[in-house]
């Protein structure tokens, strides 16, 4: 009865229907923490360079840079470039944008990213003038880079928003209103954000006609709706007014031969951390062993998520990285940290209580309520309770709850996750070095610590020995069991056949449409 | 005029008084105020079977206490038969034969896990294989818990509250009023939401919640009706004589007030379900692997379109006692009326 | 007292039989009523609790509840039978020729409309008349049933009036479309005596305007006397006793009407105890055989056991369902106060002819 | 008759009760009305709707707390009242029956424990069986079957229920009763049976009653002296007799203009007087004056002159 | 009226106030901060965005500030949405929310009333044992389910009208119609009640002995009277359908404030979640204040007086 001008005829039209699950919470690049700000931030800004699919980095704003020999200082050599309001981009855009981003005024929650500058820090914690910061502009069209220490995957960082340039007259124009709302912002990238309003449901990306590279960019609109109920989203997939679809278990089964699905991987691992300064028990690694032992990863991604989901190998990924041929995962694989072996378990768990002199206990299991939290904390906590004298009470909480109580230690045993930044194996190894504030589960080993940090500082610039240094402290990890890996998350993904080009990556943003179209 | 009838001059005498007339001898069956409504429900046919869907629900919930009379143990996980559709021996219908349609043909989902020929869930199973025919009944048990448990707070405190301001009546009963007031201007959502929050989730959060927000309707129609009734001349009688306060409140108010309090207690306990399985919806509900009917309900609705039984027998259960609790409300606000017409 | 009289019977109700299906099984209410009922006159039907004396009224409204079921007879309302009319029919019949007063001023007014409005309804429904024209015309009927101040206070709520103005505005409804039948259902029953009184003397005046019927129910005898023209005494769902006012209070015949009489104290009855009728009327589900007053009457014969007594006629006007005025019946002697007021009746009757003699007048005869 | 030293059981003297005081909707119900009541003899207190009657009644049972005045039962002060022996004692020697019939029983208790309240409250009873007994006794005494102890109040008429209302009045075994219209809601036929029941148990227990009402006729008939009551004032007190055959206050004569008499000829007869509240407003400070021995009306000085004029005009000796 | 309107707006400010200051509190207690990246940000930073927010002064200022600042409409900067005033938030979202639970009341209580009253007409015949049963099966199924059902069936399947989003007159009827089912029952069991009661009163019966049609009776007298208690839960009813539509604003992706408030709980937005309290606590009274005064309209009785019950 309605609605009937928009679905069918669109297969010349270039406009592709999107659908997110969560609002545009700001497009302040900044300010960015979430995936949504994220996936629409890398669509209508650039920064130096580009992650495309494969994890391959590509020219953006800079048309070529080069690396010192010592590995500290990058140049980029910038292309003529627009924002949408016609001002050029130049270098003095970057190195505007990365002072904002590092000055503790912004206070932007990513900024850390940018730790390997020179002076990040006395700049992030405001001992320093932003003005310090170690990124300096030659000219209109050069940017200079010095770094304090050699960062091998730091052209994956110059990608990522918190690096893009920013145009300082437009956000001295709308100070704390900068990029609140789709108008109060320029935009340097393929396409340029009309229709959001800073709090709505909807919002548009029109192609920038600015954009260096417009003759490539073939989309003239994406439309954007959140959409928070799986079903409805199913729905408005099958009735044509949504042209993707994240699709959960039950639905990947049914559209497994689908031509529409594309089984889209992501460097993202899920695992427990078993909180050692709550309970003194994990502090035993033949505990953290049976709680492992006692849990079959490959029963729980492939028969309950059942989303394309796979079993762990470790913390690292599956395909993040690799060398010579060799996936990382698999090189550092340790079979014991990752196996299914009930009897084990229970034996191992058996050890561990006596020597804790009690005869059975209560540990709290907390997970977020997101459907993958709560499956994962409906089957942990029944195969958990299958070790002898443990009861396990389940705690379902919102995402930010989940959070809150992770940084406080108000856990026992916590369903914990990350996606990559970037893709290199570091993005996860360092999570687990005893200071990091990330290692919810206080696991400590000295010898994991050095690994990681020889391969920040001292094997940083030699690709080979960091990679060892890595693979190293990964194998360590997973055979003390510092955390116990559940699964590594994928994202089956419906796309309708008619649009193309679409490219996706495993880490950040994931899509980039710049050169996707419909055919 | 007068017919021309036999009439003998004995006819004419006067009647003996002795003889007893009085139609006053025949004594009313002797039943107590509760034996009489329960013979007016008893002929409410459509109340009569609510209530035997009711306390069918209630012996299941109850002996869903004891997982050996369940078919399966409700929370007991076998990914291998993750969400089977419902298979019922020797029954080969569609819906019923362990077939769904899946990626646009049918296939027997029970074959495809591998299940032998023996294994059959009534109702199907969940994604994690946990038999859902056994989940609705301790989900049941939870719900009318909840409801139950509720409702019992509601009612002593509730009703108290009510009984007590309007019989100060006064400034007594205009603070108690303001109070009640202002709980009833927050939205019930609202204070379930701040408390759940504050509190550790889990059932009894859930129900203390529920409780806190509904007693005060009971609470305001109890003190209505107390108002009315501390008028009436009975009431005044007892006072007379010099009764107590409590014991007027005992022997007089309560009976009372009871039809207003049993109706009143009758939505309470639907609304109770209803707001849990709401609840359960926002993401706030009875903590895993404990099902309840709103868990099972959110649970199913996420994969309606494939999975359609995973909805629908709960909801089909929500249902049924829902209108058992309203039809019985009917038949016991009409059996605890004397005035209703037999 | 009354109007115009004539001899014409408006309505003739006979043998009427209503009964109502209850859960407890059918409650014979009315058996076997007949009266007539004559232009101009006004006709008291009095009776205790139950006697059958509203659900009578209701059959000449045609307004019976719904579990009634009319067993049998007719109601002649000018050569039509009421019982017999459509829906559509009795419409147009009630509120224009038929028209009623209920008991309870204070329940019978819509709490949420305007006076006028319900007193002009009537008009707008049956004469098709505009608003205005019948609020003009509710106007002046309220300033005839003596409401002060009528121009402001048609547009008030019924909350606003006491009981006795809100019964004024209820006959001020039943009289609007001047009725030729009004049925007064216990009209005063709920009011105190100086507002009665008032209420009494408005509708003896309204009647000598607008010369409607009356019949006017009440269990007061004392209204009774000054309201009506004729007398039917009910009980148990039956007509037991009917006569001229006189007839009925100076030379009763029914015991039962001699209970009634004489348990009613009047402003000089003294004693230690007043006479009063004992026990409580019959279970209309299971009515007894015989005289259903027999269990409470000392006069009972026994025969009143075993068969209903038919009519005697003791005037032309007068007539009484006993079998003490049977001719083989025992004399007995009625109460003092009966004897009393026969006595009264005897001294009237002789003034009266005295009087008759002496002016010439020919005193008219009724017809039974 | 009570001679004129007899005992007084009630002294009401300047009794005033007013609801929503200081509020826009203030009533004076009642307002300083004084009257006593003498041992055995049945005062009876008339007056239009609304007059005030009942709550006079009930501020005498201790169900109101006057605004102002003194009610002195058997020499006690009840306003006020606060020791608990006290107000027992008081509530044991003074009860009430109500007018409603219908309202007055608690629609789910059993007639028996409707009747045994008062029982039970002074613990009358030592035992089940003497408690059964003291129920039986009492139904008999109201004329009502002892079978019906086991029923409930809806199962009875409105005659049947105001004599379980009585009995219940009785349990207790008071001195005093006020009866508040037991007999206005109840037909004809029936009222004359409460009334006797009420005369007889009188003369067997010498009960002092007040007795309320609006139908003069039974008031008349009931009552030894009479207290007319108007706007919550009183205006006329007096011997029943002399009441009702001299009334001396307009509003007397006008109320007894209005009742209708089961009398056709007297009725044809009969004229309403028109009542003028002329000797009520609130211009003078009136008083209740005694004008013919034992029979007083609510005058002010000037117009004493007038009353003792009009007693003497019916014969009235003056005082 | 208007000395009783002042102290009907008295009590609603009081009690705002009370509401306030509770829910104010209680978030104090709450746990989590607008930080979602705590444990990656120094020190300096993380006292500038808690300064940013207000959250470094002692609780008894920060409250101090918010009640001033409600005075103003300012209900501060929402955590989920960076540098977003909440007022915004909330003035742009409350529209689809009041629109719908505006026109569910519409859809629900009209023929709410409708079936109410035919049921008590046509009491104890095959009509009223119908009605009954479809508003029991109302009151019956949750609102999600039946927001499902309508969903796959007549928008997916039928493709009647759109499966979810906003954007039109067209947009709003499932999610209208998902919400009207319990105002729908609500009423047509409540005006049936009444109305049996009505209909036995002593105005019905003079009204029909004025010679009016059965018609004419149940429209002009029955009906009127049946509403009056039927107006006191309309209020609350109304205040509850919108507010308590965010299951099917979530459902249908209406950008209501109700599928924000859920939103807002799940990210720990409190300044949102206590801006909503408020919100809907005002709704509330106002609501309330309004039913009293149209109950004024209605009855006659209760007109003009202080007195609400
Ligand atoms: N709808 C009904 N269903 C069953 N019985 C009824 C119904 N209406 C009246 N009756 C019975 O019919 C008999 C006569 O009732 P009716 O109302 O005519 O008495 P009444 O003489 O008007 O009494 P009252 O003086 O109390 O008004 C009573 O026994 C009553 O119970
Ligand atoms: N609790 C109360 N609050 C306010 N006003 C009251 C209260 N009780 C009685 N009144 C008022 O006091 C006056 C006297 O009432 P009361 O009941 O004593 O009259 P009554 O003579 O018994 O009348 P009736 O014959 O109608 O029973 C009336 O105007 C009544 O409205
Ligand atoms: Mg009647
Ligand atoms: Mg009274």
């Amino acid at each position: 009865a309605c609605g009937s001008n928009s679905s069918n005829s669109g297969s010349n039209k270039q406009v592709l229907n999107w659908v997110e699950t969560a609002n545009l919470p700001t497009m302040d690049p900044s300010k960015s923490v979430d995936n949504v700000s994220a996936r629409t931030l890398n669509n209508v800004d650039e920064g130096l360079l580009k992650t495309g699919s494969g994890n391959k980095v590509r020219p953006a704003m800079a048309k070529s840079y080069s690396i010192s020999k010592d590995g500290l200082t990058w140049t980029f050599n910038l292309r003529k470039s627009k924002w949408s309001n016609g001002d050029p981009v130049t270098a003095q855009d970057f190195v505007y944008g990365w002072q904002r981003t590092a000055k503790p005024s912004t206070a932007s929650q990513y900024a850390y990213l940018l730790d390997h500058v020179q002076n990040f820090d006395a700049v992030n914690k405001g001992k320093m003038a932003p003005s310090k910061l170690g990124i300096k502009a030659e000219g209109d069209d050069k940017v200079v880079v010095t770094l304090s220490k050699p960062q091998s995957y730091f052209k994956y960082i110059v990608g990522m928003s918190a690096a893009y340039p920013q145009n300082k007259k437009v956000v001295e124009k709308y100070g704390n209103k900068f990029a609140a709302n789709a108008q109060s912002a320029v935009y340097n990238g393929p396409f340029k954000l009309t229709g959001w309003t800073g709090t709505n449901n909807k919002w548009t990306l029109v192609k920038n006609n600015q954009y260096w590279d417009k003759k490539n960019v073939k989309l003239s609109k994406i439309n954007f709706q959140v959409i928070n109920d799986q079903q409805t989203w199913l729905s408005q997939y099958q009735s044509g007014k949504a042209d993707e679809i994240i699709l959960d278990g039950t639905q990947f089964k049914n559209f497994k031969n689908s031509k529409e699905l594309n089984k889209r991987e992501l460097a993202s691992t899920f695992y427990l951390d078993l909180n050692q300064q709550k309970q003194a028990i994990f502090k035993n690694q033949k505990a953290r062993r049976a709680i492992s032992m006692a849990i079959n990863k490959e029963d729980f991604s492939k028969n309950v998520l059942a989303d394309g989901a796979t079993a762990p190998k470790g913390l690292v990924s599956t395909g993040l990285a690799s060398r010579d041929g060799k996936d990382f995962a698999d090189q550092a694989y340790v079979k014991a940290g990752t196996e299914y072996n009930l009897a084990q378990a229970k034996k191992l768990w058996s050890q561990a209580l006596k020597a804790t002199g009690k005869s059975s206990m209560t540990l709290n299991l907390v997970t977020d309520d997101t459907p993958a939290g709560k499956k994962a904390s409906d089957y942990v906590q029944n195969a958990l309770s299958k070790l002898p004298g443990l009861k396990i009470e389940a705690n379902n909480v919102p995402f930010n709850v989940r959070l809150t109580r992770s940084t406080k230690g108000q856990f026992d045993v916590l369903v914990d996750g990350w996606i990559a930044d970037y893709p290199d194996p570091i993005s996860f190894s360092s999570l687990l070095t005893s200071t990091n504030s990330y290692n919810y589960g206080h696991w400590k080993n000295s010898q994991y610590d050095t690994l990681v940090k020889n391969a920040e500082g001292k094997d940083a610039n030699d690709t080979g020995k960091r990679w060892n240094d890595l693979v190293d402290a990964e194998k360590i990890l997973m055979q003390d069991q510092g955390i116990v890996p559940l699964y590594q998350k994928a994202q089956p993904q419906l796309l309708k056949s008619k649009v193309k080009g679409v490219e996706y990556f495993t880490t950040g943003a994931q899509f980039d449409f710049s050169h996707a179209y419909i055919k | 005029m007068a017919d021309e009838v036999k009439l003998t001059a004995k006819s004419f005498e006067p009647l003996d008084r002795s003889k007893n007339l009085d139609s006053e001898k025949i004594s009313a069956p002797n039943l107590t105020f509760m034996q009489d409504a329960w013979r007016r429900l008893k002929k409410n046919k459509s109340a009569v079977i609510a209530m035997v869907i009711l306390i069918l629900f209630f012996i299941m919930a109850i002996l869903s206490f004891f997982p050996s009379v369940l078919p399966h143990q409700p929370n007991a996980i076998n990914t291998q038969y993750a969400n089977l559709p419902p298979k019922w021996p020797g029954v080969d219908i569609n819906g019923v034969n362990g077939t769904l349609v899946q990626g646009g043909s049918r296939i027997n989902a029970y074959a495809q896990a591998g299940a032998a020929s023996n294994v059959h869930f009534w109702l199907g199973t969940d994604y994690l294989g946990r038999d859902l025919l056994s989940r609705i009944l301790t989900g049941t048990r939870i719900s009318l818990t909840v409801a139950v448990v509720a409702t019992l707070v509601d009612l002593l405190f509730g009703v108290t509250y009510g009984m007590f301001s309007g019989w100060k009546g006064g400034r007594v009963d205009n603070f108690m009023q303001r109070l009640i007031e202002i709980i009833m201007s927050i939205p019930t959502l609202v204070i379930v939401v701040l408390l759940m929050l504050i509190l550790k989730p889990g059932m009894w959060s859930i129900i203390l919640t529920i409780a806190f927000s509904s007693w005060t309707t009971m609470a305001r129609l109890t003190r209505a009706q107390t108002l009315e009734l501390k008028e009436q001349e009975y009431i005044l009688a007892a006072r007379t004589l010099g009764e107590s306060p409590i014991k007027i409140a005992f022997k007089h108010l309560l009976p009372n007030l009871s039809s207003i309090i049993i109706i009143q207690t009758m939505f309470t306990i639907p609304s109770a379900i209803f707001f849990e399985a709401f609840l359960s919806f926002v993401g706030i509900g009875i903590p895993n692997p404990t099902a309840s009917l709103g868990t099972l309900l959110n649970d199913g609705q996420k994969n309606f379109q494939f999975l359609p039984y995973q909805m629908w027998y709960p909801a089909i259960v929500l249902s049924i006692i829902m209108i058992a609790f309203n039809v019985f409300a009917d038949g016991l606000r009409d059996a605890f009326d004397p005035q209703t017409k037999e | 007292m009354t109007g115009v009289q004539s001899n014409e019977s408006i309505l003739k109700v006979r043998d009427l039989k209503i009964n109502f299906k209850t859960y407890a099984g059918t409650v014979q209410a009315i058996r076997d009523v007949s009266f007539d009922l004559k232009k101009g006159e006004t006709l008291a039907i009095v009776g205790e609790s139950g006697s059958g004396k509203t659900v009578t009224t209701r059959s000449i409204m045609g307004l019976l509840a719904n579990n009634a079921s009319v067993a049998g007879g007719s109601i002649m309302f000018h050569d039509k039978d009421i019982l017999k009319m459509s829906q559509k029919e009795l419409q147009g019949l009630r509120g224009a020729q038929i028209a009623q007063i209920f008991q309870d001023p204070m329940t019978s007014l819509d709490p949420t409309m305007k006076i006028g409005r319900q007193i002009a309804e009537p008009l707008m429904v049956h004469k098709n008349m505009s608003k205005s024209k019948a609020l003009a015309q509710a106007l002046e009927m309220m300033k005839l049933v003596g409401i002060t101040d009528a121009e402001h206070r048609i547009n008030d709520y019924p909350h606003q009036f006491s009981g006795g103005m809100r019964q004024r505005i209820v006959i001020a409804i039943a009289l609007i479309n001047y009725p030729e039948i009004l049925i007064a259902d216990e009209p005063t029953t709920a009011l105190d005596v100086t507002i009665q009184a008032q209420i009494l003397n408005l509708m003896r005046e309204l009647q000598e305007k607008i010369s409607t019927s009356i019949i006017f129910i009440t269990h007061d005898l004392g209204v009774v006397a000054g309201m009506a023209d004729r007398v039917a005494v009910m009980y148990a769902g039956k007509i037991v006793e009917y006569g001229t006012v006189d007839e009925i209070f100076y030379n009763p015949k029914h015991p039962y009407t001699w209970g009634l009489l004489s348990s009613m104290p009047t402003l000089d009855t003294n004693g230690a105890e007043l006479p009063s009728i004992e026990g409580t009327p019959p279970d209309l589900l299971d009515p007894p055989v015989g005289d259903a007053f027999a269990p409470r009457n000392e006069y009972a014969l026994n025969i009143d056991t075993e068969q209903e007594p038919p009519f005697f006629k003791v005037s032309d006007t007068h007539y009484a369902a006993t079998w003490l005025l049977h001719p083989d019946a025992p004399k007995v002697t009625p109460p003092e106060q009966i004897i009393a007021r026969q006595q009264q009746y005897a001294k009237m009757q002789q003034e009266l002819a005295e009087q008759a003699r002496e002016h010439h007048v020919e005193e008219e005869e009724e017809q039974p | 008759m009570e001679d004129q030293n007899a005992k007084k059981v009630l002294e009401v003297s300047h009794l005033k009760q007013y609801f929503n005081v200081g509020k826009k909707d203030e009533v004076k119900a009642v307002d300083d009305i004084s009257f006593d009541i003498y041992e055995g003899e049945t005062f009876g207190l008339v007056g239009e709707s609304g007059s005030g009657k009942t709550t006079v009644g009930r501020a005498i049972i201790h169900l109101y707390h006057p605004t102002d005045g003194s009610i002195k039962f058997n020499g006690d002060e009840v306003v006020g009242m606060k020791d608990k022996a006290k107000l027992q004692s008081l509530r044991q020697n003074m009860q009430m029956i109500f007018q409603d019939p219908y309202a007055s029983l608690n629609p789910r208790m059993k007639v028996r424990d409707i009747i045994a309240e008062g029982i039970d409250i002074n613990h009358l009873a030592k035992s089940k069986e003497e408690r059964e007994k003291m129920v039986a006794d009492l139904l008999d005494t109201v004329g009502l079957n002892r079978d019906h102890a086991s029923r409930y109040p809806h199962e009875f008429s409105g005659g049947q229920r105001q004599r379980i209302g009585i009995a219940r009045a009785l349990a207790v075994e008071p001195e005093f009763i006020i009866a508040d219209e037991p007999i206005s809601a109840l037909d004809v036929s029936i009222q004359a049976q409460v009334v006797n029941l009420l005369k007889q148990l009188q003369r067997e227990r010498h009960l002092t009653y007040l007795f309320i009402a609006h139908d003069l006729s039974m008031v008349k008939y009931i009552s030894d002296r009479i207290g007319v009551l108007h706007y919550g004032r009183m205006l006329e007190i007096g011997d029943a007799d002399e009441v009702y055959n001299h009334p001396l206050h307009d509003y007397t004569r006008s109320l007894l203009s209005a009742v209708p008499a089961p009398d056709p000829e007297y009725e044809r007869t009969r004229t309403q007087l028109a009542y003028d509240p002329k000797y009520e407003d609130g211009s003078k400070d009136r008083e209740l004056v005694e004008i013919a021995p034992r029979h007083w009306v609510q005058a002010s000085q000037d117009e004493i002159e007038m009353y003792q004029k009009r007693a003497q005009e019916q014969g009235l000796p003056l005082v | 009226m208007a000395k009783y309107l002042g102290k009907r707006i008295f009590y609603l400010l009081l009690t705002l106030f009370i509401v306030i200051t509770i829910t104010f509190f209680l978030m104090k207690l709450l746990p989590g901060t607008p930080l979602t990246n705590e444990q990656k940000l120094s020190p300096e930073q993380r006292e500038l965005i808690l300064k940013q927010y207000g959250l470094t002064k002692p609780v008894w200022q920060q409250y101090l500030i918010y009640v001033a600042g409600i005075f103003h409409g300012n209900f501060g900067t929402s955590f989920q949405f960076s540098d977003q005033a909440v007022s915004y938030l909330i003035s742009s979202r409350i529209g689809p929310s009041l629109l719908l639970g505006l026109q569910a009341m519409i859809v629900g209580v009209i023929p709410g009333i409708l079936f109410g009253a035919l049921g008590a007409i046509k009491k104890n015949t095959w009509v009223d044992t119908g009605t009954t049963i479809v508003s029991i099966l109302g009151i019956s199924i949750p609102s999600f389910v039946l927001a499902v059902l309508l969903q796959y069936y007549v928008g997916l399947k039928l493709g009647w009208f759109p499966i979810a989003d906003w954007g039109g007159f067209a947009y709003t009827v499932l999610p209208t119609l998902a919400l009207a089912a319990s105002p729908f029952a609500d009423t047509a069991r409540f005006i049936r009640t009444e109305m049996v009661d009505v209909l036995n009163s002593d105005y019905i019966e003079l009204a029909t002995a004025k010679g009016l049609s059965r018609m004419q009776v149940i429209f002009h007298h029955a009906l009127r009277n049946s509403l009056i208690p039927v107006v006191t839960i309309i209020g609350p009813l109304a205040v509850n359908i919108m507010t308590g539509s965010m299951v099917i604003e979530n459902i249908f992706s209406v950008p209501g404030i109700g599928e924000q408030f859920v939103k807002s709980i799940l990210t720990n937005d409190y300044p949102t979640i206590m801006a909503v309290t408020i919100v809907y606590s005002v709704m509330l009274m106002v609501v309330l204040l309004i039913t009293d005064i149209i109950y004024g309209v209605i009855d006659p009785r209760i007109r003009l007086t202080g007195k609400s019950n």
